[in-house]
């Protein structure tokens, strides 16, 4: 873990409400992996507002990559941090993803929440693994899905979902989803799920990996505080009690969340 | 060279500069992000005998100059904490500084005086068992505003506070702290309780209940309804709190609510502490440690005081 | 259309909005700034029988989130304030509201329970005597931190405020509001005092004592060394107040503290709150009386309260 | 008294940490009269800031001039504001100079205390007052002898003083002042004075009215926080007990102050 100040290369809106952050931080990229997030100290804040914390889109070359969307009054507040200044970011943070899968390896997010998943898929091609890599996004409407590109850039397959059908199938992510489990459970295969997204979105995955006994990995997303595991505010319910999100997680195993 | 040793009731610290407990989780989860050198000891999250699940989610709410928080003393029993996490604290801090990890102040708490003391004497057998081990101190947790059972309850009245100090200081030969709540009219009787309990030194002060309503649900922001405030806004009347006590006992205090600048807390030595304690800025910025310990030196520097433990109490007039 | 009548323990008030006793001295000096038109009622700044110089300079320290003042209620005497001030008063607001100005709420102390009695008397008698006058109601301060005969000492101990509260309804039969103040452990045995004692309204909270150090002069900021912080940080501290208050009593509660926007004004009532005042932020911000309530106007057709009188405890669950 | 919300025109540095502020205020402006402030809510500050009190250095067309130091967290921030951007003012507020005299007028001014005097010496001579007016300005050195040039316009009689020398006479502001005083003594002629600047040259220009049993008409500077009379935190002791800087003052007659 650092306390690195980055020097803001990047910070562009992709599409309304969403912006591209990228970073200079030669510390701490080379030491991310997917489904950690950082946490980030916002210039426009008081002196005495909280870290905000961003899971990350990608990290390569010394630079770190933040995909967020302006929800609240702390990412309003990032939006006015220019190129050239800088950001004091603390990181890596949290448990991540596993960069490996036994089977298919099906991920699927649900607006923002596809940020740590390109990086995953990123990394597990990267690492040169070879099984099918297969990406869900879902959004309320056309402008929620976001990365489609890079996701096609990246060559994986890809299947969209949309609420009021403007791209993709109308409906929810799980949709297409569903009909790939069962292809592949038809077939006799294996398969791995890797989600990050809405709460009822995770849940609903994640009841179709323990469903089908198939290792499931949740991305959960908490209010934090300290990001670093001193406050025990960002919990989450699991098998083992109560689990700090910002160490235990974000990304908990899919058996161990208990829903509430 | 200004030294910079502070003795708070027989704790040594090589700064007056320790951690407010429930914001420095166990010590070591800072690694990489402060400076221990600068700490003269860290002060862990409240520890009971046996485990606490601590309150339902949400636990916090972020406000105007500060933090509402009910996390409800999530934390470890004390075995799991003496086999596992001060072992981990001593090898991974130690390892950070290149040396021995800061002492810690170990924060207690229980749903019966009996618990308090229970606790405290199992800190203490360790710590005679153990010369050398970070358990160096006791934080007696009589005020936090966010457990039902135990915390608030025992400090809310003198004569209770009393019985309990009393209870705790037979169980521990370890330098005893009892941390105070500032919502009382007066603190001098409950610094009286504690004084006569045999308390080694007094912690000022915990949070301020407080409470957050979200007006479109319609419902408190905190699962616990109720919280405690901290931060940035309540460093007045901290330091108010600190000044009262400071003229009505000789027992050291170790000073805490708001401490963002080294200002802060020079205003706080100034007012009669002896350490002070950083809490709600390490959310935001943890290299306020090393911000504020320079600060402190160089506040030293300029007004001809050689050493900080002579800052304590040192108004004019 | 949003009724927003409510009755503050016998005072109607148009609106549920006032103004803190000591931010907005005798009523009249606003206009021009304030929409008077907003505000079911204004809360004068504290008088007793004879006038009081207050405490020396400085009186108040601008801090993160608020502000700390030690004004030691300096202000006029009974005699002068209904000759002069009250008539004043009645004639520039009305003729700024082109109309009757809002109904006075009048903040009284004493050196003894005789004084405070006495200056009720006073008012009692003029108001009889000059129906339609604006003296309407008596808030009754037990709880300023800043002058030390009076003020604070009788709102300390909840029998010594029984006392004090039944000899001032004796002596009045306008509605009586008693002021509180925050740092008590436990709101509700001085709320049972206040009720016991003939209340009528209780009005929480006064401000958190609080004390700034200017270290490099090595002194107290303010004159009086230790003063009461006030301003937008304490808010959260008087909601947990306002909604413990509530659930013990059923007087209803004038509520203030740190109120900036509506939606501090609405969590209030939700709490519990009858009526709100707006206090420090009047210095920085006098168009808030409009902002506010407008804010609360549209909160309540939004959710679909027919009267302001029904977000007092609108709490879901 | 209004709440006006004013666009600022001109914000310029005149002198090292010495700015000039114009805003547009058609309401406020053609109401103030010299010696009197106004409230100023500094937008870069937080929400619970208070406002800061500045004295008018001039009001016509329309227009009110301020003339002010930075010397603390409110000015400093108060520097941010641009031209363009809008100020919310209260004002007039409080009482200020008489804009009469009998025998000389003598103004007294001490770094940014010169404002008021300014606007006094101009309103003195549209009132077609036709007394000798002599105009005291000092500071530490050179550059804290603010509005010199404007003076000069006016045709006044002007008297320098700086404590390093570094322009006028080397000394105190009162020294020329008493020079003047005793020749106008001596002459057996009346003056008034006017006086605005730091403590210590107020009371010793207010002992030379009282000394004198002249007319003395002293500005005073204290810390406030209502600015309207609401809160008497500006205290100022005088023969009548404490005075509220903000509505009995700022400018009190020398005979009714009570130093400490």
């Amino acid at each position: 873990m650092l306390n690195e100040k980055c020097e803001i290369l990047v910070h562009d809106e992709l599409a309304a409400g969403y912006r591209l952050l990228v970073v200079k931080a030669p510390e701490m990229a080379p030491r991310l992996v997917p489904g950690q997030f950082v946490h980030v100290k916002v210039p426009a804040l008081e002196k005495s507002a909280l870290r905000r914390p961003f899971s990350v889109f990608n990290a390569e070359d010394g630079k770190v990559y933040i995909l967020y969307k302006t929800v609240g009054r702390g990412t309003a507040a990032l939006n006015a941090a220019k190129v050239g200044e800088t950001l004091e970011i603390i990181g890596p943070l949290g448990h991540g993803f596993p960069v490996k899968c036994d089977g298919a390896a099906l991920l699927v997010g649900g607006g923002y929440g596809v940020a740590p998943l390109y990086f995953l898929a990123k990394r597990l091609i990267a690492s040169g693994w070879k099984g099918r890599l297969a990406v869900f996004v879902g959004g309320r409407t056309k402008t929620d899905l976001l990365a489609v590109e890079e996701f096609r850039s990246l060559g994986v397959e890809l299947y969209l979902a949309t609420n009021d059908g403007s791209e993709g199938v109308k409906g929810l992510v799980t949709d297409p989803l569903d009909d790939e489990i069962i292809k592949i459970r038809e077939a006799g295969g294996k398969f791995e799920l890797f989600a990050c997204g809405p709460d009822p979105m995770l849940k609903a995955v994640a009841l179709r990996a323990t469903g089908t006994k198939s290792k499931g990995w949740i991305s959960m997303d908490r209010h934090m505080i300290c990001g670093v595991g001193a406050c025990y505010a960002c919990i989450q319910k699991t098998v083992r009690g109560n689990s700090r999100c910002c160490v235990e997680g974000p990304v908990f195993a899919a058996e161990d969340l208990v829903w509430e | 060279m200004i030294d910079t040793k502070v003795n708070l009731g027989g704790l040594e610290m090589a700064t007056p500069l320790t951690t407010a407990s429930g914001t420095f989780g166990y010590g070591s989860e800072y690694v990489g992000a402060v400076d221990y050198s600068k700490l003269g000891a860290v002060t862990a999250k409240g520890i009971r005998v046996d485990a606490w699940p601590g309150n339902p989610m949400p636990r916090h709410c972020e406000v105007p100059g500060g933090l509402v928080n009910a996390i409800g003393l999530q934390g470890t029993g004390v075995k799991h904490f003496l086999d596992i996490t001060v072992p981990w604290y001593a090898d991974s801090v130690g390892e950070a500084v290149d040396g021995k990890a800061p002492p810690m102040i170990v924060n207690i708490w229980g749903g019966s005086v009996d618990e308090y003391a229970e606790v405290a004497r199992r800190l203490d057998e360790y710590a005679l068992a153990n010369p050398g081990s970070p358990v160096a101190a006791l934080e007696c947790n009589v005020s936090c505003p966010n457990v039902k059972a135990g915390g608030h309850t025992f400090g809310q009245d003198p004569a209770i506070l009393n019985g309990l100090v009393a209870e705790v200081r037979k169980a521990t030969t370890l330098p005893l702290i009892v941390k105070l709540a500032p919502n009382v009219p007066d603190i001098c009787p409950y610094v009286k309780a504690c004084e006569d309990g045999g308390a080694d030194a007094l912690a000022l002060i915990n949070t301020i209940p407080a409470m957050v309503i979200d007006i479109e649900k319609r419902k408190p922001v905190l699962a616990n309804r109720t919280g405690g405030l901290s931060g940035r806004g309540i460093h007045p009347a901290a330091v108010k709190v600190v000044y009262d006590a400071y003229r009505a006992t000789k027992l050291p205090i170790l000073a805490m609510g708001g401490v963002y600048e080294a200002k802060d807390a020079i205003e706080f030595m100034l007012a009669g502490a002896t350490a002070v304690a950083l809490g709600t800025v390490l959310f935001t910025d943890p290299g306020a440690v090393s911000d504020v310990y320079d600060g402190m030196v160089s506040y030293c520097e300029r007004h001809g005081f050689k050493s900080m433990s002579e800052l304590t109490g040192a108004l004019e007039g």
